[in-house]
């Protein structure tokens, strides 16, 4: 039992470092792009790293009652998701992230 | 608790944890979005689900880990839709393969499709 | 965590201070983060006990993190949000109405040549 | 732990707010019938005024008046607590909008209304009522922000493009006033702990020494200075009260900037008053500049709607300097020059938009002849423009007097110089747009003549200038109502131990 | 002042304002005849004060009035003693005839009724002024004389010199108006004393207390404005665009002389000083001249009469600053003198404006047989204002002398000043009485006669006077004279010099002035030729100055308004967190509410830094991203970290609604920006950034060492125990917070929701509702109706 | 976006995230939630739904302008709020009553009634911007 | 009757994600999925499969299990020192026609070992699926044909 304890711990312990470590990769990968779907994949990557962070957190303090936010994180993760793909489409053709060319040509488009 | 389901969760928090960190390096070094998008949603959810439900289970009552069930089985039916949707818009507006890539038989019409989204 | 509050309203004055709406609301979006962190801390901070009582008796002993700060904080996080949202869409049409996001030449208001007004009777 | 059971009549200190926010949602819900709403509307804000009048007539019977929210006792919940100050600014609002209620149903168009013109009036109400009446100073935070995001809702209500950019810097800078107002909210719970005012008055002393009181305090009196408009935080106003709608512009110039200097006064009289004095030059001397600075800008103006709004910024001036006096006659002149200020400038946004539409534009360069097509409205004007220069028998004359004899009382000759000579700028400035758009003929042109002049309707375009005009004259000729409520007022502010005791009626907390 | 009884006196001093608001329409009614019912109004002022004469010749002093503004020891209240006797006399009966001539001159008039009723208004107004007891009673009347003259001036209000006039007339005596308040409100301080006739009851309370100079400096400066001292004289000659019956009555009977009124009513307080006998003295010594060497240059009769009227207000200073019993009775008889032959001449002069078509000296002559009446009345003024027996004229003119010959300092000047002055007005009296009469015939308008009564019958009754006022002069003396005299001089004074010339050293002078007036009036043309090559020469005046002034002001607020509010967000931020910085950090400073040295922040475990860490990095990704949507995602980094803190520290509720509240945000960012080209690169030049970075770095460490002083207090958890005590014994719920946000601090939320639904709306017309292009006026336009 | 594979499956998700809002909102007061989150999530499901299926379908399956929801949530928590004027008690006093429904004690409160309307007024405004937003940039 | 089953299932999603199965809250649960269905009412004419309840849950199972595989092998991918790709996008030639079958397919592509599904062709005959190996594209279109898409041809027909 109590080794089980330990156990636990050391185990939360280890999957936060790793939690942490994957943030950080995501980060980089948030400011490195280098297109636009790129970083709004690394943001979904994101939303997954911080349910799992939740959900140990709520291991580490016992509180379950963590899992319904790590859930509802879920939904508008999905949510953010879905727009940046819309809004990837309404920007229109791009060949790569040289925003001005990108957004005159969407101006041209969508605008007026 | 009994210290079986303690040592399974450790188990599986350590799993998923591990999970999502392949998915990050996934996502670091693999080439282009497309195959970076593997990563996430295969690993990725797969990892937060596995930790969610390891929660679930160290609750110890029916309610906390029907909810972790329902929210991993959402997960696994947003996850494909957003990496399909991810992959659909980011082709439709013109993002390349990598050069690495082999074989493209996708029809080469974004602004077509683009077009029909409006 | 002081010291990262300090962070966030360094930020949020920098973005302030520029001239491109854009900046400005990112500005305020961390702005109201950096209020929100300096509120929580100035209610003090205790570690992971969240202010929920468990269900069975009113334990009065067990110290909880402070629970007043953390409400009026859901209050100013809602109503900061509503503010961003607003503030997005008018610069959102304040680019399409007047075609630039650059303060200095959103000058309808105020515009440049004010004439002198008449000096006669 | 848990309070008396409320009387029927303390409901009253709820009330006005209750009322504007069911009406607010109701007017919203039946957005889309925009004939409909006025009618909803302006008997709605006709109900505002008396509930407004009978909550004032409740105070001055009893004394301050505290009705604690959800029965539990203060300082634990929100407590609303009405003073005579309070509930008089509260009625001057509700009489102001229920002009520009009015006068919305002519000016304000489908496109308008169907954008919720009616509901966020009312929603402005809410926040402007919540303001004057609560007791609780996060809470008083709210209703700043309920106040603002309505006003903002109101300022996009049109059709310039001035508007939108207008628009964009009252919304930034507003919101970093309020922010400053949160984040000292912020500073100051971290201090005390509690949030009720009363109990702050009670727990200040004791922390005066430990605590950073006076930069706690300088922290509000720029928040607070910034929403009234005073130098050198002044810069929003100019920039965006001549850009929306008149009505608009109207309501503004007379609810907004006093409750920034309604709330400075709680804050510095009731919680602070040992720090206000250690800062009271200070306020002295942003009070002289935001005068000069407002009358000058007014002279500096071609823009009837610009003028005005450095008009309404000198009138900020002229109360931070009953604030920086803090005497039994300077705070009654500070609280008589507000409800002046707030039905003066309300009714002279209102004239302006009338003059606009008979003479074809808003410039006094070219705008003219308004003297010979509309001599009703001339009139009118005229003498709202004697009120806001502070000439007799009108509203301004007497506030003026009062604060110019507390200056001279403790020997501040400069302070009351600056109020004269600030009144003495105002007349020029007045005077000339009377010259140049009143008296000076037509040139014939386009603009209105005698002949074919714009025709004004009676009810909505006249009548709630003429209630303002009324109450102007009024004031100006019977001052003694207004003024022994202004006293009574300031005495309540400055030794508020009836406003305390309406709190803790047993003198303890517990 | 305690008893006050209810008095036909409050009235009469109301009347006139009646009076004016039924004027329009009884002018529509009865046209130009509603003259003689609207002078029943004055008459019947008149009536009721005359009834005071028995009284007040008897030395009382009659005070009477209700409580005002009690809560500022405010009152109605009205004294009547000799001086305000005579004023009020003056005024109604003056009052009177000037309404029956208004209704000969401006006959189909299309506006005479709107005259009348600011004719009206005035009068109330200048009748409330002289009876006045109450300081501010008094100055709210003050002011209102200068709101009707502003109004009576700008009458003519097409013609831009009317308008320039009528404004010009506002702010020097609005200006003046203010100095009078201070002075007023001043003496209210250092004496306590709100009332004329208590002051007047305290002999030597001004005159010894500190504040004397100041006092005395604030009053002058309202008394000259009102009553056109040099150099603030040129407002009365403009003033003179108003139609004739208003300079006649304002401008040389009564409203002018407000100003002499002020020092003669409180010569008793302020007087008998070295500054006061030196200073008026001087002043109207210098107006005297000015005033009369200015009226030569005209040949507009108007403007002649206009200038000797500023020379008659400065003897009339100067007369009351010497402030010896002789002079006082000088200054009475010669106020009174030339209320009747100014007003006369003055109608004189408007009357041969209105038949022959012109007021130039130059122009018109040789009416005498075509107007005898006009004649007749402007013959016998000239009389009385040169100063000639048997008019009353004559008795002011040698009570002046004898005033001058008593004077301690100097009196051999300002006799010669007096001599030079009178001599002058002597020469344009006649001017105006006989240049237009005499001479061959011309005059621009063909049949020229005395026109119809109500033209005629003023100047008439006026001369009448000055004639029988001068033949029995002891009942003039005995009703007013000598009470008006008593009353400035402060103490009994009676009033004895008749028409019979009896010799003396006053006589002398009398003559010799008449001498030099009748050479001078042979050269008038010469002299008036070598006035016009000075002022010429001088090519600037007061008049001049005061567009200058108002320019400059205009110009001068112009530019700084354009410094103060530039119009560049940018400007306004940086000011407001520099103000901010200073508002927080000097106060620190100087109070010493210094943060001790912070302790070493609790341990922090690994993550929570990680956490910290990952916060910091997003915010400077924020900072540095080239493209907007790495700042967007960065955003989101910032915020999940900000909502990861939150859970560490033990509020999930703030995490899950951070989460929800930054994911949606970056979500409506996403969608908002489908549109949008921004690019939150800023482009700005180093220095600015550097500069933007010290303000910031300085107000962030303001809030940071603000929050470590904060949280090195003792924390009060009072509340936060007793919500977390009763949160599920009373209020049902485990939620604490959650308890808060609907149940103790439910308003909060109230409120809270409200800002949702109003952002909502607010939004939502955002987007929907369609621009037009600039438009000065919003007017209703379907097109902005929207499409669903 | 109206991709085949998202117009299939968005439905059901939003119903399900409908759905778990309701569930947030019930359990706010004794557990992390409450009106405001719960609002939030079931505003996101319709904005999925908006995404996936078009505007004019939500705006239809909501029948009233959301506004006007929004409206009917605010009134709904004053009223919330004033009901405690009929018990001589001071405003926004939380009143219990329990209604026993199949042996079940059914709680309801007027703090309850408040939540929801916070739920309603969060659903209402967030909802039509995000679909008026959405509108644009199809349109 | 489809909508009264949908419903149920609802109600019972709602008792158990509320974690307590009574009555009341089940009764409650199922006016909610009412309200819900009410929602959704335009797509209900399409929702055809609960009958297959038993089918569905084997079919998920093997999911499950396809998921894990292909996240292992994802792994193995980023972890092994030097990744040779060949990543591409094919067509996949659809036997399924209906559009829940198509998506059921499409998600499970997705998530199942090395594809990725990209998008549906308009005429919906054809699938784009994004591989990271491409290397023999005939083997992976069987293991398609004759994994996923014939088990949901049976749970389905
Ligand atoms: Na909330
Ligand atoms: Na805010």
């Amino acid at each position: 039992m109590i080794d089980a304890a330990a156990l636990l711990e050391g185990a939360v312990l280890l999957s936060l470092t790793l939690l942490c470590l994957s943030f950080i990769l995501t980060v980089i990968r948030v400011v490195r792009g280098p297109t636009l779907p790129d970083r709004i994949l690394a943001l979904d990557m994101l939303v997954a790293t911080a349910i799992g962070f939740i959900a140990v957190i709520g291991i580490k303090t016992g509180y379950t009652l963590y899992v319904d936010i790590a859930i509802a994180l879920g939904l508008v993760g999905f949510l953010a998701t879905v727009a940046f793909a819309r809004f990837i489409l309404a920007r229109g053709n791009v060949r790569d992230d040289d925003f001005d060319t990108a957004e005159t040509s969407n101006a041209e488009k969508t605008d007026g | 608790m009994d210290s079986f389901l303690v040592i399974l969760v450790a188990i599986m928090i350590v799993i998923g944890s591990a999970f999502t960190l392949v998915a990050a390096l996934g996502l670091i070094r693999l080439p282009d979005v497309y195959t970076r998008m593997h990563a996430a949603s295969k690993a990725g959810t797969l990892g937060s689900g596995v930790v969610l439900i390891a929660l679930g289970i160290e609750a110890g009552d029916t309610g906390t880990l029907t909810r972790a069930l329902a929210g991993v089985a959402f997960f696994l039916l947003t996850a494909p839709i957003s990496a399909h949707l991810l992959a659909k818009a980011s082709y439709a507006v013109g993002y390349r393969l990598s050069e690495q890539s082999v074989i493209d038989e996708m029809p080469k019409q974004g602004s077509r499709i683009n077009s029909a989204e409006k | 965590m002081t010291l990262l509050v300090g962070v966030f309203f360094a930020v949020a004055i920098y973005l302030f201070l520029s001239k491109h709406i854009i900046r400005i609301l990112l500005g305020a979006a961390i702005l109201s983060n950096a209020v929100n962190l300096l509120i929580f801390t100035s209610g003090r901070l205790t570690r992971e006990i969240p202010p929920i009582l468990s269900g069975d008796s009113t334990v009065t002993g067990m110290v909880t993190a402070n629970p007043l700060p953390q409400a009026l904080i859901l209050t100013a996080i809602v109503i900061s949000f509503s503010f961003f949202a607003f503030l997005l869409v008018l610069a959102y049409r304040a680019y399409q109405e007047l075609e630039t996001d650059d303060t200095e030449e959103m000058r309808f208001a105020e515009p440049e040549d004010q004439e002198m007004p008449p000096l006669g009777y | 732990m848990i309070t008396e059971p409320a009387a029927l009549a303390d409901w009253l200190v709820i009330a006005p707010l209750a009322w504007c926010i069911v009406l607010g949602a109701l007017l919203l819900m039946v957005r889309k019938d925009t004939r409909l709403q006025p009618y909803i509307a302006i008997p709605g804000l006709a109900a505002l005024v008396l509930l407004d009048a009978a909550l004032l007539a409740h105070v001055v019977v009893n004394g301050p008046v505290t009705m604690t929210m959800g029965r539990w006792l203060p300082p634990f919940g929100i407590s609303f607590t009405v003073d005579i100050l309070g509930a008089l600014l509260c009625l001057t609002a509700g009489i102001a909008a229920f002009a520009g209620g009015i006068y919305g149903a002519g000016d304000v168009n489908h496109s308008g209304r169907r954008y919720g013109f009616y509901p966020f009036l009312f929603l402005m109400m809410a926040g402007v009522s919540g303001a004057f009446l609560t007791g609780d100073i996060f809470n008083l935070y709210v209703w700043f922000e309920v106040l603002l995001i309505a006003s903002f809702g109101l300022l996009i209500l049109g059709s310039e493009r001035g508007q939108i950019d207008g628009a964009t810097k009252y919304a930034f800078l507003n919101l970093v006033a309020t922010t400053l107002f949160l984040i000292a909210t912020g500073y100051l719970y971290g201090i005390f702990g509690t949030l009720n005012m009363a109990d702050i008055a009670l727990k200040a002393p004791a922390m005066r020494d430990k605590a950073p009181m006076i930069t706690l305090v300088s922290l509000y009196l720029l928040a607070f200075g910034m929403k009234a408009a005073a130098f050198p935080v002044n810069f929003w106003l100019p920039a965006s009260y001549h850009t929306p709608r008149v009505v608009v512009s109207a309501l503004f110039a007379g609810l907004l900037t006093k409750v920034g200097v309604y709330a400075l006064m709680r804050v510095t009289l009731v919680l602070f008053p040992a720090e206000r004095d250690v800062l009271g030059f200070i306020i002295a001397i942003i009070a002289a500049a935001t005068m000069i600075i407002g009358a000058m800008g007014a002279l500096a103006q071609t823009d009837f709607r610009r003028l005005l709004g450095y008009l309404v910024i000198s009138g900020i001036g002229v109360m931070f300097a009953g604030l920086a006096l803090a005497s039994p006659g300077g705070v009654s002149g500070t609280i008589f020059y507000a409800v002046h200020s707030m039905i003066v400038m309300t009714a002279l946004y209102l004239a302006t938009g009338l003059a606009a539409r008979a003479a074809g534009g808003f410039s006094i360069a070219s705008a003219s002849g308004i003297y010979s097509s509309h001599l009703f409205l001339a009139a009118i004007t005229l003498v709202l423009f004697f009120a806001v220069s502070g000439l007799p028998p009108f509203s301004g004359f007497w506030p003026k007097v009062i604060l110019v004899k507390a200056s001279l009382d403790v020997g501040a000759w400069w302070l009351a110089g600056v109020i004269l000579v600030t009144g003495f700028l105002t007349t020029i400035a007045v005077g000339r747009v009377w010259v140049l758009s009143y008296w000076r003929p037509s040139a014939g042109t386009a603009v209105a003549d005698d002949e074919e002049a714009v025709v004004l309707n009676p009810m909505v375009d006249y009548l709630p200038l003429l209630l303002l005009t009324a109450l102007v004259v009024i004031i100006g000729i019977f001052p003694q109502q207004i003024l022994e409520l202004s006293q009574t007022g300031s005495e309540q502010m400055l030794n508020p131990v009836d406003y305390i005791r309406s709190v803790f009626p047993q003198g303890d907390q517990q | 002042m305690d008893a006050y009884m209810p008095s036909t006196t409050l009235f009469v001093l109301l009347l006139p304002f009646i009076a004016a608001i039924f004027a329009p329409a009884l002018t529509r009614l009865f046209k130009h005849n509603a003259a003689w019912l609207l002078a029943i109004v004055p008459v019947a002022i008149f009536w009721h004060f005359s009834s005071f004469l028995p009284d007040v010749s008897r030395g009382e002093v009659v005070t009477g009035g209700y409580q005002w503004i009690p809560a500022f020891r405010v009152n109605f209240s009205w004294l009547i003693d000799g001086l305000s006797l005579t004023f009020a006399l003056l005024i109604s009966g003056i009052g009177a005839l000037i309404v029956l001539y208004s209704g000969g001159y401006l006959k189909n008039h299309p506006h005479l009724g709107r005259f009348f009723s600011f004719i009206l208004m005035f009068m109330g107004s200048m009748l409330g002024l002289v009876t006045s007891d109450n300081f501010l009673m008094f100055f709210v009347f003050w002011e209102l004389t200068s709101i009707t003259s502003f109004l009576l001036i700008g009458f003519d209000h097409k013609r831009e010199a009317s308008r320039r006039a009528a404004l010009q007339a506002l702010v020097v005596t609005g200006g003046g108006g203010l100095f009078l308040l201070a002075g007023l409100l001043l003496i209210w301080n250092v004496t306590g004393i709100s009332e004329m006739s208590l002051l007047l009851l305290s002999h030597g309370a001004l005159a010894d207390s500190p504040f004397y100079i100041a006092i005395f400096v604030l009053v002058l400066g309202g008394a000259f404005t009102k009553s056109a001292q040099f150099p603030l004289h040129f407002w009365l000659p403009n003033a003179m665009e108003a139609p004739t019956p208003v300079s006649a009555y304002l401008h040389s009977a009564t409203m002018v002389k407000a100003g002499v009124y002020l020092l003669m009513r409180l010569n008793p307080v302020l007087g008998d000083t070295v500054a006061w006998e030196t200073v008026l003295p001087i002043f109207g010594g210098t107006t005297l001249i000015i005033g009369t060497l200015l009226a030569i240059r005209q040949t507009d009769m108007k403007l002649m009469l206009a200038y000797t009227t500023v020379s008659s207000l400065g003897l009339l200073v100067m007369l009351t600053g010497f402030g010896n019993e002789k002079a006082v009775e000088a200054a009475v008889l010669y106020l009174v003198a030339h209320s009747m032959f100014k007003g006369a001449l003055f109608m004189v002069a408007g009357a041969i404006d209105h038949e022959a078509g012109s007021r130039d000296v130059t122009k018109v002559g040789g009416l005498m047989s075509s107007m005898p009446i006009i004649f007749a009345a402007a013959f016998a003024s000239a009389f009385s204002m040169a100063g000639l027996p048997p008019f009353f004229g004559f008795l002011a003119k040698e009570e002046i002398y004898a005033g001058l010959w008593h004077v301690e300092a100097w009196p051999l000047l300002l006799t010669l000043v007096a001599i030079v002055g009178n001599g002058l007005m002597f020469v344009i009296g006649f001017a105006v009485a006989l240049k237009p009469f005499l001479g061959e015939r011309k005059a621009p308008n063909g049949h020229v006669h005395d026109g119809p009564i109500l033209l005629w019958l003023g100047p008439a009754i006026l001369a009448i006077c000055s004639l029988v006022t001068a033949l029995f002069s002891s009942v003039t003396h005995a009703f007013i004279s000598s009470p008006m005299s008593t009353a400035v001089e402060g103490e009994p004074v009676s009033v004895h010099i008749s028409i019979i010339p009896h010799i003396g050293m006053p006589l002398l002078l009398s003559l010799v002035t008449i001498a030099f007036g009748i050479v001078a009036y042979r050269n008038l043309a010469r002299m008036r030729e070598a006035m016009a090559r000075l002022l010429a020469a001088i090519g600037w005046g007061p008049d001049k100055g005061f567009d200058q002034f108002i320019r400059g002001t205009v110009r001068i607020s112009f530019h700084v308004t354009q410094i103060v509010q530039p119009g560049r967000l940018e400007f306004y931020m940086k000011t407001t967190f520099i103000v901010l910085a200073i508002a927080v950090l000097v106060p620190m400073f100087m109070f010493d509410e210094l943060p001790g040295l912070p302790t070493m922040p609790e341990s922090l475990s690994f993550y929570e830094t990680a956490i910290m860490a990952i916060a910091a990095a997003g915010l400077l990704s924020v900072l540095y991203a080239k493209d907007r949507l790495t700042a967007i995602v960065s955003l989101g980094i910032q915020g999940f970290a900000v909502a990861l803190l939150f859970m560490l520290f033990g509020a999930p509720d703030l995490s899950f609604t951070q989460f929800m509240v930054e994911t949606l945000s970056v979500v409506i960012l996403a969608l908002a920006m489908t549109r949008l080209r921004l690019t939150p690169a800023d482009h700005r030049p180093a220095g600015k950034k550097v500069v933007d970075m010290i303000i910031s770095v300085i107000g962030a460490t303001a809030f940071v060492m603000l929050l470590l002083k904060v949280t090195q207090l003792p924390f009060d958890a009072t509340l936060s125990e007793f919500f977390t005590r009763y949160s599920l014994s009373i209020a049902h719920g485990a939620n604490i917070v959650n308890v808060i946000l609907v149940d103790f601090r439910g308003t909060d939320t109230w409120g809270e929701i409200a800002v949702v639904m109003v952002a909502g709306l607010a939004i939502l017309s955002l987007i929907r509702i369609q621009l037009r292009p600039a438009v000065p006026i919003a007017t209703n336009d379907p097109s902005e109706e929207e499409r669903r | 976006m109206r991709t085949l594979i998202f117009r299939t499956v968005a439905p059901f998700l939003s119903s399900l995230m409908v759905l778990f809002s309701v569930f947030v909102l019930l359990r706010g007061h004794n557990e992390p939630g409450g009106g405001f989150i719960g609002g939030l999530i079931a505003a996101s499901a319709f904005a999925i739904y908006g995404i996936a299926c078009g505007v004019s379908p939500v705006r239809r399956a909501l029948y009233f302008h959301p506004m006007a929801i929004a409206g009917a949530g605010l009134m709904m928590a004053t009223i919330a709020g004033l009901l405690s004027i009929f018990t001589g008690v001071p405003f926004m006093t939380g009143l219990w009553v329990y209604i026993p429904v199949f042996g079940e004690e059914l709680a309801l409160s007027t703090v309850l009634l408040f939540d929801v309307g916070v739920y309603f007024v969060v659903v209402g405004a967030i909802t039509s911007i995000a679909l008026a937003l959405e509108e644009r940039s199809t349109d | 009757m489809k909508l009264f089953l949908v419903n149920v299932l609802l109600a019972l999603t709602w008792a158990a994600i509320t974690g307590f199965y009574s009555v009341l809250n089940f009764t409650f649960g199922f006016l909610l999925g009412a309200f819900v269905l009410y929602l959704i009412r335009e797509q209900v004419g399409s929702v055809g499969y609960f009958s297959r309840a038993q089918r569905i849950i084997s079919l998920f199972i093997l999911f499950l299990y396809e998921l894990v595989m292909s996240a292992i092998r994802v792994a193995i991918t980023v972890l092994s020192p030097r990744m040779n790709l060949k990543p591409g996008i094919f067509a996949y030639r659809l036997k399924v026609d209906r559009d829940f079958e198509i998506t059921l397919l499409a998600n499970m592509i997705t998530l199942t070992p090395g594809t990725l599904s990209v998008d549906v062709s308009q005429d919906k005959k054809y699938l784009y699926v994004h591989a990271i190996d491409c290397s023999d594209l005939d083997a992976t279109r069987k293991d398609i044909a004759n994994g996923f898409e014939r088990k949901i041809l049976e749970a389905f027909r």
